[in-house]
This record gives structure tokens, sequence and C-alpha cells, in this order.
């Protein structure tokens, strides 16, 4: 079927997020939208999925213009949406997940669940997921939650597939298998709107490319078109998109980790025995896919996690045992890996966000008050200096922009005198300018002789940041390599495969 | 029906003295004290073809204003109910001396030094535990299983004094026939409670709780929970008998006919009447009231349809209870002294 | 998650068993608070348990009758070999089953019930039966608020919709002559109490608690000015309705100690029990339920698989109502037949800690209220076969266990996701 | 982003301004008061005598029924603003204004309640307890204000301060035992409530605790006058130093939330629990910091019902269910302190107007109880009354779809 979407507008309030869109999807075709955050390529597909009704503008299907009074239309007349931020009941199971708003009922008006499961089954063995019906959402890690999404999609059988920014969240292993699915339904007929920051991704399974800036279609490229190309495109200026960066100047060892263990509250060794050290100026990656240990041991690194055995020294000085604000107050310098949850208060101004981990004394609180001046002078120079697109500082964090959000984070935390700095996922789902930026800094940090860890389950950041890499694999290391090392050599890796040919040097 | 003339001059009533009252926290429809004490004003009032004004209390905090806006309202007598506006009363009383001030169920007199604390306030006081003690003995006699049974609402004096003298006269029963008739639900200084004056499912268990100790006797002390008696003792299945507090349950309530032995009278409504009478003719006399077995301030009702079940030597011994009690040669304890 | 090749770094993640010295720890605690009971203040005398309610029970049990000061001891004996067992459970990194502590409860209770009705007769049909009475209004109630948190509207409202619906029962059910148009009255009064709920915090997104605190007071409001304008004056004619009858289940209702506690009730109570059962069965096997969870838990997922959240809110809340409401009508169709101010006396915020104790789930709310309406029935037989204790103090029991039971026990519990939230579309 | 913004033109000043006028917050309180008014009427009609009699003959002469519900509505409502505002006929210009300081009486313990209530919310905590909290400060302030001696000033503090304290306790106990346990706040407070109800029954049942010596009433003894309140304005008038405690606290309240990094930080736990955790928040020390101070607040409430109010010594009921008012209070002045003071004064000047509606038109106290609930209501969902009075939407072409108009403008 062919899907047109004719000068959409769609505005919030003042804001116009779509601006007189107009986009035609071919039947089978595989078809990419690039945009830099807030661009509004979001707001453009939760129109055509009826979540948001248009101010402006027709949805035409077939050369039939169609309204859609919300997503039930929008899903019989063929249309299903993986979105970008989950859309699954975290306490469902996946079957409970997958038939939720089509449930098949036996007598008693009992859910016919077997039903349910055979079909999670099926769809799961014909594209080649592994996903086990009676798990609980929750209990599941992002990759796999991303394949529930794509079997609820799949199960409505829909025409038309909407990915919006799918592989955020993905191992590189798993955004292969993710595209090889997509080729496969396109081979199916199915035609298929895929969102990405990943330029990588759209050159390779793009048939066509559409580029919208502050809600406007501003160009259309070609699958061949160079990264660089895209990535003007999208931003309306050049894009660096390799970090520069000299050889690192190595300090003195400044932590060192030392048999370190994690265990959750239900008595899983989340991290398992884990040693290791950083120099100052130095940037030590830890890789693996997620879930496998990487998040609860920087958690334990700052005091956020409760059983811990083990020691973690900085610069001398056992971690370990203390309290996160004797951490921070020691100048470790923490990005969380869940911006909206961990990171932010969302209903806080950015200046307030600015200031929440240390409202304890100077320099933004003296004798127990907030000095709302000292702070809003402080707010106005990050938001220059971190480039916020913001309305002012007042403004609440909330309302930013997924990247901007992420840099209000790493502007709170940078701004302090460091001793070390631990930054989980630091781009994720941030558009290739912003990416650029944060690089930067992260890099100008480690050139100040601070030792950084930092945390991606993207190989492509891992091996642009780091000096070392460190690959874990269910709660332990697999091995530390240089920065250098080949993306098939992380991979196995990351699958557990212990590398052949090694040396990161532990005992750096 | 038919509209009535145009200018009735006049219409007004033929006095305008005004009588007001203000409840305490149970409100005019209790069935209990606000309500008996109001009906003897609004019975003055019709009388003196006039007027009157009821201003309910919810809590606490609602006496002093309630009192003060009658005060504005002109009111020539005004009577608060209930020991819980005593203070705001007293008050009202010694700010306005041209007013006249009737205080139901205290002394008055909360500097203790045993005098009314405003010359132009008359307390209203009943020793309802001398009827009580009737009632106990009554019931002493009248129980087969050899145990009678009461509870209240919340322990308030004014609950405890009904308690305090049936526990008492079955004592009494006890001691003159050397029975063992034994009281469930007070043992003299502790004892049930509904924790409220609902009649909701609280009272009704309490009252099945004590009806489970194999009683044949229950009183329960505390306006509207006598209706949660009444239906445990309806699906009860055995004959129990019902004693009423305050008023004639008998008159007041005709659903309790069928088991009510007799009722625990305490006239509020007479010496409300009588107050707001004499203040009305310019005879106002502030000397505390003390209902009795004397005066007909308490008294035990009439058995009305268990006058036949009831032996009539029982009750002929009740009626020589009584006047010894009037004599004083049997005496009731309670805090009335 | 596939692994791409067979992974060499060991297999399975690693366990580890997490002690915890909480049971050892509570088990001990109360065993020696029990002990203190007989120790300091040795009771003489046996405890009698009467287990049939009357004489003319068709199957008769024989009185039980323990003595009291040894019966605690004994007791205080087992409770400490439990304590110990589940020390030493504790220190082979076990959990302590959950049948331990059922049975360290019923030995506590039996000790504790001995102790006490020591020289007495202690009614355990009726303790039951009271128990359960008081507990009735307190799970339609709480089942009222689970089915409302549950689909994302807190329901404060729960103690309007029973004083609602207890006022219609008792005014619809005396005009009418019927108790069955009073308990219709009864749920339709709760479901507009849930109505009004629904209007104000989904359609106009007002915040939900201040709704139902306001609720709460307009129906209070109301029911007072018109008990007190029309109904207490013409008592005969509006305000007493016929009760429902007590219906005795065939066979069942002979089953010692159950039967006549659980099967000798009115249709109200036999509802309840079917209440109970069909929300638990319809929330977690139906599609009613599965909806209702789904826009409780994450309403702009159910939204994007085409569930209206709001209709789906508006109806589960108005459903939610007619529940409490119908616990509303147990006060003036099957306890009292009569309407009295403000009679349901804070029940409704009874039934939302019930519920919350409960943990959003129809059966342990159940629970949760039917320990609620124990604890306060024993304080009641107690205060009745004689307790030394100031009558305040036993009238605060039933708050100090569950305080306990919430503080000790229970611990955290976690909410529907949504709950409390409006959903705002675009 | 920022360019997008631009695009839609603003309108004319004068249209801007009358637009506020409409809709704004004042618009939508004085009409949610009017709608409210308009609901209790009918209540206040139905029960008046006049009406039911002329309604009896209502096809007679119809316009007697008319007059019948104008005369006992505008008296009523007469009553309520005599007894809450201004009253005309008194005397004194003292008489007259009396009213009014009536109304802050009333409103100085729903503020500082309110405030209680309003704090745990911004913290993140539902307080409900505001019935016990009151309960056990009135306790501690009442032992101290009644039965100790101590010299003038000291003993007014120490009373205060005993309150304060109580109030403060109690709270604490259901924060600590939600820091400890994780226990539900809602489910402690309301437990909290019940036990304070009794055990206060208890001590005013108990010669020696707070029952007054040789009474067999569960009262207190009436406060020394060592511990009283000092009358503001003389002796004709109830208002007390309470009232100016209660705007300490709104102050104080203020300060805590918007201006201290106590207050900052026990925001943070409020919105966001988890963030705040992150860094470097002790969220479970935040629970039972800001139900001591929110329990403190209701504990002003209680003092200035036992030292002030009702001086005279007091029951179990003193605090007149202004617990539960509480939260309506802080919710409807949005948890702000300004907003719970304004909410305060207004629930403040109904419950004192009521008295002299039912004193003087005999209208049943429960009308105002109805008329408030709705006031809050129709305050709290604009949308609702503008829709009523169609009053044009602020947020204007925001929620409207696809509009003729706003295609124009958007070029
Ligand atoms: N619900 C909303 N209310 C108000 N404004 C919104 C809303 N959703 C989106 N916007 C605005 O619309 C703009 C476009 O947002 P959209 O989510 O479509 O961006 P996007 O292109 O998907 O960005 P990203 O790459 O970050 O996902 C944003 O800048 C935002 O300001
Ligand atoms: N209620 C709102 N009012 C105004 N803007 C909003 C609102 N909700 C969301 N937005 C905007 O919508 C845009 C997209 O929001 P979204 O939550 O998708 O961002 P994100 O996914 O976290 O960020 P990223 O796009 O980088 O992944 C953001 O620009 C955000 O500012
Ligand atoms: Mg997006
Ligand atoms: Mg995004």
């Amino acid at each position: 079927m062919k899907l047109e979407l004719r000068g959409i507008t769609k505005r919030f309030g003042a804001l116009t997020a779509n601006d007189h869109i107009d986009l035609a999807i071919e039947p089978g075709e595989i078809h990419c939208l690039l945009g830099e955050n807030g661009a509004g390529k979001s707001t453009l597909m939760n129109v055509l999925y009826g979540l948001y009704q248009a101010d402006e503008g027709d949805i035409a299907i077939d050369g039939e213009v169609r309204s859609f009074a919300g997503p039930g239309d929008a899903m019989a007349a063929g249309i299903g949406m993986v979105h970008q931020h989950f859309m699954l009941i975290p306490v469902f199971t996946v079957a409970e997940n997958v038939m939720l708003g089509h449930e098949q009922t036996r007598v008693g008006g009992r859910l016919d669940l077997a039903a349910a499961r055979a079909k999670v089954r099926e769809i799961s063995d014909r594209f080649g997921f592994h996903v086990d019906p009676d798990a609980v959402v929750e209990d599941l890690p992002v990759g796999v939650q991303q394949r529930v999404e794509i079997i609820k999609a799949l199960s409505r059988d829909a025409e038309v597939l909407v990915f919006d920014e799918p592989t955020a969240v993905l191992t590189p292993q798993e955004t292969d298998e993710l595209m090889a699915t997509m080729r496969q339904l396109k081979a199916a007929g199915t035609s298929i709107v895929f969102i990405t920051h990943k330029l990588r991704e759209v050159r390779e399974v793009a048939d066509r490319i559409t580029v919208i800036r502050l809600g406007k279609v501003v160009g259309e490229a070609e699958p061949t078109a160079t990264n660089a190309e895209l990535a003007s495109l999208m931003v309306g200026r050049a894009v660096e998109l390799t970090v520069h960066k000299e050889p690192p100047t190595l300090g003195d060892v400044a932590l060192s980790v030392d048999s370190l263990t994690v265990t959750d509250e239900f008595g899983t060794v989340v991290v398992d025995d884990v040693s290791f050290q950083v120099r100052g100026g130095e940037v030590l990656a830890i890789a693996g896919v997620q879930g496998n240990g990487q998040t609860e041991l920087t958690e334990a690194l700052v005091g956020l996690q409760e059983r811990v055995a083990g020691s973690a020294r900085l610069n001398g000085r056992e971690l370990i045992g203390r309290d996160v604000r004797a951490i921070l107050d020691d100048g470790v310098g923490f990005v969380p890996e869940d911006r909206s949850v961990d990171g932010l208060v969302k209903e806080f101004s950015i200046a307030e966000n600015l200031m929440l981990d240390r409202s304890f004394g100077e320099p933004f609180v003296s004798r127990g008050s907030v000095k709302p001046r000292v702070l809003a002078e402080f707010a106005r120079e990050k938001i220059d200096e971190f480039d916020i697109r913001t309305q002012g500082p007042e403004q609440a964090a909330g309302r930013l922009s997924g990247g901007n959000q992420q840099k209000v984070v790493l502007a709170r935390e940078l701004s302090r005198e460091l001793s070390l700095f631990i930054a989980a996922q630091p781009t994720r789902g941030v558009d290739v300018g912003s990416i650029e930026f944060i690089h930067k800094r992260i890099i100008e940090t480690r050139d100040s002789g601070i030792p950084v860890i930092v945390i991606s389950t993207e190989l492509d950041e891992a091996a642009a940041l780091a000096d070392r890499i460190m690959v874990m694999y269910r709660g332990k290391v697999v091995g530390i390599v240089g920065g250098d090392a080949s993306r098939d050599e992380l991979g196995l890796m990351m699958a557990g495969e212990r590398p052949g040919t090694t040396d990161g040097g532990t005992e750096a | 029906g038919a509209a009535p003339e145009e200018d009735t001059a006049g219409g007004e009533g033929a006095t305008d003295f005004l009588p007001c009252i203000v409840s305490d926290f149970g409100g005019f429809d209790d069935k209990s004290f606000n309500q008996l004490s109001m009906e003897g004003v609004q019975e003055a009032a019709d009388e003196l073809g006039g007027e009157f004004k009821q201003v309910e209390s919810n809590a606490e905090t609602d006496y002093a204003p309630n009192l003060e806006n009658l005060v504005a309202q002109g009111c020539n007598l005004i009577t608060g109910v209930g020991f819980a506006l005593a203070p705001a009363t007293i008050e009202n009383a010694n700010a306005n001396p041209d007013i006249d001030f009737v205080l139901v169920d205290d002394a008055g007199d909360a500097d203790g030094d045993g005098q009314t604390d405003a010359d132009n306030l008359k307390p209203l006081l009943y020793d309802t535990a001398q009827a009580a003690f009737l009632a106990g003995y009554l019931s002493a006699g009248y129980s087969e299983s050899g145990k009678v049974g009461t509870f209240g609402g919340q322990e308030f004096p004014t609950v405890t004094i009904f308690m305090d003298g049936f526990k008492q006269g079955v004592d009494y029963y006890n001691e003159e026939k050397g029975a063992d008739v034994q009281v469930v639900g007070w043992d003299g200084s502790t004892g049930t409670f509904t924790g409220g004056f609902e009649a909701g499912p609280e009272a009704k268990t309490a009252a099945q709780n004590i009806i489970d100790q194999g009683v044949d006797v229950l009183l329960p002390v505390g306006g509207p929970i006598y209706q949660s008696a009444l239906q445990a003792i309806k699906e009860a299945d055995r004959d129990i008998a019902l004693i009423g507090a305050d008023a004639d349950l008998f008159e007041t309530d005709p659903s309790t006919a069928d088991v009510v032995l007799t009722s625990i009278l305490k006239n509020m409504h007479l010496s409300t009447y009588e107050a707001t009478m004499s203040s009305a003719n310019g005879e106002f006399d502030a000397t505390p009231y003390i209902g009795t077995l004397e005066n007909d301030g308490v008294g035990l009702a009439d058995l009305h349809d268990f006058a036949d079940k009831v032996d009539q030597g029982l009750l002929d011994e009740v009626a020589a209870l009584e006047e010894s009690i009037i004599a004083g040669d049997v005496t009731v304890e309670s805090y009335l002294g | 998650m596939t692994a791409v090749a067979e992974p060499v770094v060991s297999g399975a993640q690693r366990r580890v068993t997490i002690v915890s010295w909480k049971v050892p720890v509570i088990y001990a605690v109360v065993t020696v608070l029990f002990a203190l009971l007989p120790l300091f203040a040795p009771r003489s005398g046996a405890a009698t348990f009467r287990l049939v309610r009357s004489a003319e029970a068709a199957i008769q049990i024989p009185d039980v009758v323990l003595p009291a000061n040894p019966t605690a001891w004994v007791c205080v004996v087992l409770m400490a070999a439990a304590a110990v067992f589940a020390v030493l459970r504790t220190r082979a990194s076990q959990p302590t089953p959950l049948w331990t502590t059922v049975a360290f409860t019923i030995v506590l209770l039996i000790g504790f019930l001995a102790w006490a009705a020591a020289g007495s007769t202690l009614p355990m049909i009726g303790l039951l039966v009271g128990s359960l009475a008081l507990a009735t209004p307190l799970i339609f109630g709480a089942l009222g608020g689970v089915i409302g948190e549950r689909v994302g509207v807190v329901n404060i409202a729960i103690e309007g919709q029973l004083l609602a619906g207890a006022f219609s029962a008792a005014f619809v059910g005396s005009i009418t002559g019927t108790p069955w148009l009073g308990l219709l009255a009864a749920m339709i009064a709760g479901l507009l109490v849930g109505l009004v709920l629904a209007v104000f915090a989904i359609t106009y997104f007002v915040n939900q608690i201040i709704v139902g605190v306001v609720l709460n007071g307009l129906v209070a409001g109301l029911t007072t000015f018109f008990f007190s304008t029309m109904m207490a004056d013409n008592t005969e004619t509006l305000n007493s309705p016929e009760l429902f009858r007590v219906i005795s289940v065939p066979l069942l209702s002979e089953i010692p100690i159950i039967g006549p506690v659980l099967f000798q009730q009115t249709i109200v109570t036999y509802l309840m029990y079917a209440v109970v059962a069909i929300v638990w069965y319809g929330l977690y096997r139906t599609r009613w339920g599965l909806r209702l969870r789904a826009v409780g838990e994450h309403p702009q997922a159910a939204d994007t698989v085409g569930i209206n959240v709001a209709r789906t809110r508006y109806l589960n809340v108005m459903l939610a109502g007619a529940i409490a409401g119908m616990g509303g009508a147990f006060y003036t169709l099957v306890s009292n037949p009569q309407f009295g101010r403000e009679m349901t006396g804070g029940a409704g915020y009874i039934a939302l800690a019930a519920l919350i104790f409960g943990k959003w789930d129809p059966i342990r709310a159940t629970l949760a209220a039917l320990l609620f309406g124990f604890a306060t029935n024993l304080q009641g037989v107690f205060s009745v076969i004689g307790s030394p204790v100031p009558s305040q103090f036993m009238l605060m029991l039933p708050y100090v266990v569950t305080l306990f039971a919430v503080a000790g026990l229970v611990g955290r519990s976690r909410p529907p996701a949504a709950s409390g939230q409006p959903y705002i579309k675009e | 982003m920022t360019s997008a913004e631009t695009a839609v033109p603003q309108p004319s000043r004068w249209h801007r301004a009358l637009q506020q006028i409409t809709t704004g917050g004042a618009a939508i309180a004085v009409l949610s008061m009017v709608l409210a008014m308009l609901a209790g009427s009918i209540l206040i009609a139905i029960t008046d005598p006049e009406v039911q009699a002329a309604a009896g003959y209502f096809f007679a002469r119809p316009v007697d029924t008319f007059a019948a519900i104008w005369d006992a509505v505008s008296g009523a409502y007469i009553a309520l603003f005599q007894g809450a505002v201004y009253n005309p006929h008194a005397a004194t210009f003292a008489g007259q204004i009396k009213p009014l300081t009536e109304s802050l009486k009333f409103a100085t313990p729903l503020i500082a309640a309110g405030l209680g209530v309003g704090l745990a919310f911004r913290a993140g905590l539902f307080n409900i307890g505001g019935q016990g909290q009151m309960l056990m400060a009135a306790a501690a302030a009442g032992y101290v204000g009644a039965y100790m001696n101590l010299p003038v000033g000291l003993h007014l503090v120490l009373a205060v301060a005993a309150g304060i304290a109580g109030g403060a306790i109690w709270a604490g106990i259901a924060g600590y035992l939600k820091a400890r346990t994780g226990a539900h706040e809602v489910i402690l407070t309301i437990m909290l409530n019940n036990i304070a109800f009794y055990l206060l029954a208890w001590m005013l049942a108990t010669q020696g605790i707070l029952q007054a010596p040789g009474s067999n009433n569960p009262k207190t003894a009436p406060m020394e006058p060592t511990a009283l309140l000092p009358q503001l304005l003389g002796e004709s008038f109830n208002l007390h130093a309470g009232f100016l405690i209660a705007l300490a606290a709104v102050a104080f309240t203020w300060w805590l939330l918007e201006r201290s990094s106590l207050g900052f930080r026990l925001r943070a736990v409020g919105e966001n629990p988890h963030a705040a955790r992150v860094a470097g928040i002790d969220v479970s020390r935040s629970y039972v910091i800001v139900m001591l101070i929110a329990g403190g607040l209701v504990g002003i409430a209680g003092v200035s019902q036992v030292l002030g109010t009702v001086p005279t010594g007091f029951g179990g009921d003193i605090d007149a269910g202004m617990g539960f008012d509480a939260i309506t209070v802080a919710l409807l002045g949005r948890s702000t302190p300004l907003g719970i003071l304004g909410a305060g004064i207004l629930f403040g000047a109904f419950k004192a107007g009521g008295f002299s509606m039912q004193a003087a038109e005999q209208v049943p106290n429960e009308v105002v109880l109805v008329v408030q609930a709705l006031i809050v209501l129709f305050i709290a969902a604009p949308p609702l009354v503008r829709a009523i009075f169609r009053l044009p939407d602020p947020a204007g072409p925001r929620r409207r779809k696809q509009n003729g108009k706003t295609k124009e403008v958007a070029r």
C-alpha cells in the first residue's frame, strides 16, 4: 500500500513541530527519516499513527484520504508503530503485551493466553527472535523489549511499519539482526519508516532518505550519500564525525578496583569479582551488551548499590562503604544511564538541576539558603558553554529535548572539581551534532588529567573515546583491550568469548 | 393548597420571647439528650406562641461561635446541651448578664468551688444512676440466665453513670437475694464501648459479643446505638430484653416495642421546658437542678407490654426500692454524689 | 541476547542467597513479648473455647477447655522453637518457609486467647462472625479502591461512596419497601459519586486526591443535610428499610465452625464473596482486567494499542463506585435498618489502608480487611469477657495491629504506575 | 526549535488584558463561588419553612414561592457575608469588622495544618495524619498550658513548643516507619490518627494526665492565663496570636520551599526520588525530616486551638475534622505557602459565615459544607467553569483542532 502524508502541520502551543510536511512511502520500501533532536520526526509519526491530531494536512492511503481518530483506526488501516519510548506494560508478560488491544477470549471471558503465546512463538521463530512469551517485560533486557515491540507490531499484520529510533538501545549484533529483519519484512512487501540517529544504519538499509529540520522537510538524500553529507543536511552545518584526540598523557593510577562484587536483592551476582585500574588522563570504556553488570559496577563506585564486596580506591581512599554524597563530594562526577529517571528532576528548572548534587554548601548555598542570583548566573554560563537550546535557565528540564537534557546532566557533572568522571551511555538517543559536542567535552576532561570511565553499548562510541576498552559479560570481565581493537574482536568478547590475542594491560 | 390572605398581620406569634438552644456534636436528631432537651424548649416555645432557634454543633470548636451568634440574634434564653459546652456557656453567661442560660448535664463549675460560675446560668443535672439502679434490680430479678449486659458509646461520665447505677442495682439484688447475677460489659471501672455513637457494625458486634455471653437483658447507653442492640437481639435465637436509656423507647421508637423491658428515663424535656417557661415568665432561678427519682427528673419508664411478663412481686420490690432511694435508705453512688 | 558463539566465560551467572534476619528477629521479638504476659500477668483458671453458636446447632462440638497459664507457656515454648528453627534456617542461608509463619501465628493466637480468656468462655463463632461483619463494608470499599487505582484513578472517595450507599439504601429501601431496590440504589449512589470523581479527575485533570477528599465532605454534607431535614422526623416512612434476611446455604452451613460463620449470612455477604472472586478473576484472567491494568500501568501504551483510556477509566471508576456503594448498603440493609449521620465513621479510610496493605490486589486487600475486622472484634470480645486494660487502649488495638503488620511484615508496596496520573492527550 | 515558536502573531494588548480578566484565576474563583452558592441555594430553599408553605399553593400564586425563595436565599447569604466579612448592623466599628477577625481566627488552624499537608505533598508524601498530629499537639500543649506553673512568657513559649513537638513526633513516627520499612504513609497516618484519638481519650479520662482535677468529664482544665496566646485586638475580639504564628509559619514554609537548600532537597525527593538519590540526597532521611516539620506545622494548628481558640480546656474532638479540611486547603492552595494562606482564609470565612447563617436563618450547617466542597471542585476545574459560563479558553487555539482561522494565521 502507498502511504502519503500531505502538508501535515502540528503545533504545540506556539511551537510548530511539523510544518507542512509532505512524505510519501512507497510499498515495500525502507524509508529513513533523519533529523536532529526535536526536529519533529516522532511527532510526525505520532500523527500518522493517530496518537496526535494534525492541525492541518491529510493522510492518504492508496490515494484515498483517511482520518484517524486514534491508534485503533491507524492499526485498522494497516499501520504499525514501534515507539521511541517503549509502549509496553512493564508488569505484563510478553504474551499479554502482544495480545493487549486485540485479545482473544474463551468461554467465561477468559483470556486465550495460549493463542497469544503461540502467536509470539510463531513470529519469534519466523524472524529468529528468541523471546519467551511468559517472561515479564520489566525483567527483560531492553534489546529483548525492543523485539517485543516489533512482535507486537507484526502481530497485527501491519502493512506499514514505523520504527522510531529502535536501535538506540541495541548492541551491534542486535542492530544487525534488526536490520536483517527489516529487509525480510520489506521482501514480504511491508513498507517501513525507519528513524535513527546512526548514519551507518541509514546507509545500510535505506531505500530513500528524508531529512527534517525544525519541523520542515529540508531535503531528500540517496543511501549512497556520505555520513558527512547526511550530517550537515540534518544539522544545517558541517559536523565532525570523528573525535580528534591526542594520545593520552597518562598519570598515576587513580582508581584501583579490586575484586569488586555486587549482588542484587534476589541474590544474583551481577558484578562478579571485577578488578581493574584507571590512570589519570585516560578513558576506560566499559563495553558489553546491556545488562551484563556495567551499570551496577558504576553504581557501586558511586555508592548507589547496597550489597557490595571488595574494594575501590580513588587516589588511595576507599569508596566502597561510603554514601553517595561523600563520594560525590570527593569529586566523582557521575552521569547516570537513564537521564530521565536518575539524572534529572524534570519538573525542576535547568538552574535547579544544575545544583542538584551541590545543595549542601558553597557555591550555591550559604547558611542554609540558596543563592538564587549566583545560581542563575552559573546556569546562564553553562547554557552558553554547553550550548543548551532553551528559552532560559528557568525552563523546566523536562521540556528540553533528549539531547539537551543530556547536556544539562553533563554540564552539572563537568563543572565540579573532579577526581574521577563516570559517564554511562552519554550519547544515547542524541543527534549527531550533540554527540560531537559531548565527545569533545569528554576528551577535554581526560586531557585535563582526570581518569574517565565511559559505559557504552555503542561500539563506535567506545572506539572513538576509549584509550582502553574493558568488556563485561555476565558480571565478569572478559578482557581489557586497547582502544583500537577491531569491531569483530569486541563483538566476540561481548558474547563472552575470551580474546585470543590481547594485552590491554590490566597492569596498566 | 389554597393561598393564604395577603396580609396576615401579627402572624409572628404572641410573644417576642426568644428561647434558643445549642446542641453538642451529636446533633438534635440523636434520639437522646440533644433531642430531648430541644423538645422541651420547643414545647415551651409553642406554648408561648413564639419562635425558637436551634443551632447544631459539629465539633468542640463550634460551641463558642454558636453561642456568640445566638447572643447576637437576641435570644432571651440560651440552652447549651452537654458537658462539653460548659466553658463556652459559662463565658457567655458572664459576658451577657441580661440573658438567661441553661446548661444541660454539667454543673457549670469550672473553677471547682462548688458554685455555679455565673449568676444567670442554671445547670440541669440528672442523677440517672438512681433510675439505672432500679433498672439493674429489675433486670437482675427478671433475668433467667443470671447474666445481664450493658455497653456504651464512649467512656463519658454521662454514659457510665447509667452503667454504674445499673451495676449497683444488680449487686444490690444479689445482696438482698443471695443471688449471683452477673453484669457483662461493665465491671464498675472498665467495660465495653463501641468507640462512637453511630449505630454501625461496631455497635452491633459489641451487642452480639455480650449476647454471646448468655445475657438475657441488655442496656446499651449512647444515643442511636440502641438500634444496633435491637437488631442484634432480633437476630439472636432467644429472648433478650432491651432497656432503653434517656427516653422511653417504647414511645419514641415503636419498633422496639416487642423487646423493650423498660427505659431509664432522663427527663430532660421536662426540665428544659420548665426552665424555659420560668425564664419567659421572668421567674428564672439559677439554682442548679438535679433530676432525681424524687423530683421525677429521672425515673423508670412504664413496662408497657412487659408488665405481664414480669413477676408482680418483683415490680413491687422495685417500687419499694424507689421509695427507699427517695427516702435515702438506699444510697446510689454516682459522680453527682 | 543471543550469543554469537558459545561463551567461554563461565556459563550461568553466579547466585548467592541473600540472608535476611528479619523473620527470625520478628519471631524472637514476638516470642519474648508474648512470654511477658504469663510471666508478669499470670492468669489462673481455664479458658473455654466455645465452637458452636448455640445449643440448638445441628452438629454439637464440645467446648475446648484449656488451662490459661500452662497453655500460654506451651505456646511460648512452641514459638521459641519456631524462632530457633528460623535462626538455623537463616544460618544455613535458607529462607524460612511460609508454613512456619502460619503455624507461628496460629500458636501465638491460641496462646494469647487462652491467656486473655482465662476464667471465661470465648465464643469463637461470635468472634469470627463479628469479624466478618466488621470486615464486609471494608472489603467492598477496598475492592472499589482496587479497581479505581488499578485503572489509574486514586479513589479517596470510598468513604463518600460507602456513606452515599448507606443513605440511598435506607431511603430507597424504605420508600419502596424492598431491600433489593435499596441495594440497587446504593450501587447507583456509589456509581454517581464515582462518576463525579471521574469527570473531575479524568476530564478536567483535577488532582484526584483533592476530588476524593472533597467528595467525602460533599457526601457527608448532603447526607447529613437530607437526614436531618427529611429523614429524622419521618423515620417510619423514610428511614426504616426492611433488612435482607439471613439465608442459610444448605449443607455448607452445617459444616462445623465454618458453616455458621460463612454460610449463614445475608445476600450482601454472599455478593461480597462473589465480588471478590469476580474481581480477582476479572482482573487477572479477562480482557476487561488486562485492559484495566494496562491503563493503570501505562495509559499511553494502552492508547497506542487502540484502548480508549478515558472511556476505560470512566467505566471502571463508576464500577468501583458501585461496588463501594454495595458496601454502604451493608450498613442499612444488613447491619441495622436505619441511617444515621456520618454512620460510616471513617471506614472508607480504613478500606483505603486495607487496599494499600493488600498491595492493590483484591484477595490480599480482602485479607487485610479481614485482619482488621478480626482485630476489632477481638478487642470487643476481650472487653466483654473482662479485660483489665482501659477501654481506650482496647479500642486502639486494631489500629496498632495494622500498624505493626504494615511496618513489620508488609513493607514497601508499589502502586500501579499510573495511579494518580491524569492522562493528557494532545 | 526557537525559530518555529514565533509562528503565531501576538494578539493586541487590550485583547490580552480582557482575556486575562475573563479567564484568569480570580474570575474563575469568583464564578466558582457563584456556581457553588447557586447549588447551595437549592438546599436553602427546600429547607426554608416559608418556601415550603408557599410551595404548598404554588399553582395558586407562584409569585409567593419565588419571593419566599428569594427571601430565604438572599437572607442566608447576607447572613453568611455578615458573619464572615462585614456586619453593617453592628453598633460600633469594632463590631462591624469583628466578622473578619473571626474568619481569620478560624483560618488560623486551617492555614497551619494546610502548610503541614502541603509541605509533605511537595516532598512526595501524602499526609492524611493531620488529625492525629493535631490531637497529639493539643495534648502536649494542653498539658504544659494547663498543669504547669511557669513564669509569664516562658510558659507560653514552652506550651507552644511542646505542642509543635507533639505534632512533629507523631508525624515523625510515620516518617520514620516509612523510611525504615517502606510502609506506605497513607496507612501509617490513618492508623496513627485513630491511635491518637484513643490515646487522647484515655489521657483525658485519666486524673494526673489531662483530665481536669476533680472532674469526671473527659476534658482538661482551662489553660493557665500565662499560657494563653494573647488576644491581638483586645478583649472584644477573639483573634489571637495564633494567627501571627500561622503567618510566621507561612513565611517559614515559603523560605523553606523556595529558598532553603533543605527545601530544595525535599522538593527534589518529592519530584523524583531516584534522581535525588543519585545526586547524593538521603531519601529516607528526607522523609523523616519532612514529616517532622510537617507535623510541627500541623502542631501549630493544635496549639492555636487549645491555647487560643478554646482556652477553657478541651476534649477529644478538638481537631474538629481540620486534619481533613487541611488536605483540601493544601491542594486548593496548590501546596504553595501563599496559596494555602489564601485557601485557609477562604475556608475560615466560610466557617465563620456558616455559624451566623445557622444562627440567623436556621440554615443547617451542612449547607456550608456542601457549598465549600463545590467551590473547591469548581476552582480546581477551570475548564468546567469556563464551559458553563461560555468564557474563552486562554490556551485558545492550542486545543482546538482543524480550526480554519488558525490556518490563516500560521502563514
Ligand atoms: N507533547 C508535546 N507537547 C509539546 N511539545 C511537544 C510535544 N511533543 C513534541 N513537542 C515538540 O515538538 C518538537 C518535535 O518533537 P519530536 O518528538 O517530534 O522530535 P524528534 O524529531 O522525534 O526528536 P528526537 O530525535 O529527539 O526524537 C520538539 O522540539 C518539542 O518541543
Ligand atoms: N509536555 C511537553 N511540553 C513541551 N514539550 C514536550 C513535552 N513533552 C515532551 N516534549 C518535548 O518533546 C520532545 C521529544 O520528547 P521525547 O520525550 O521524545 O525526548 P527524548 O526522546 O527523551 O529525547 P531524544 O529525542 O533525544 O531521544 C522533546 O523536545 C521534549 O522537549
Ligand atoms: Mg523522537
Ligand atoms: Mg528522541
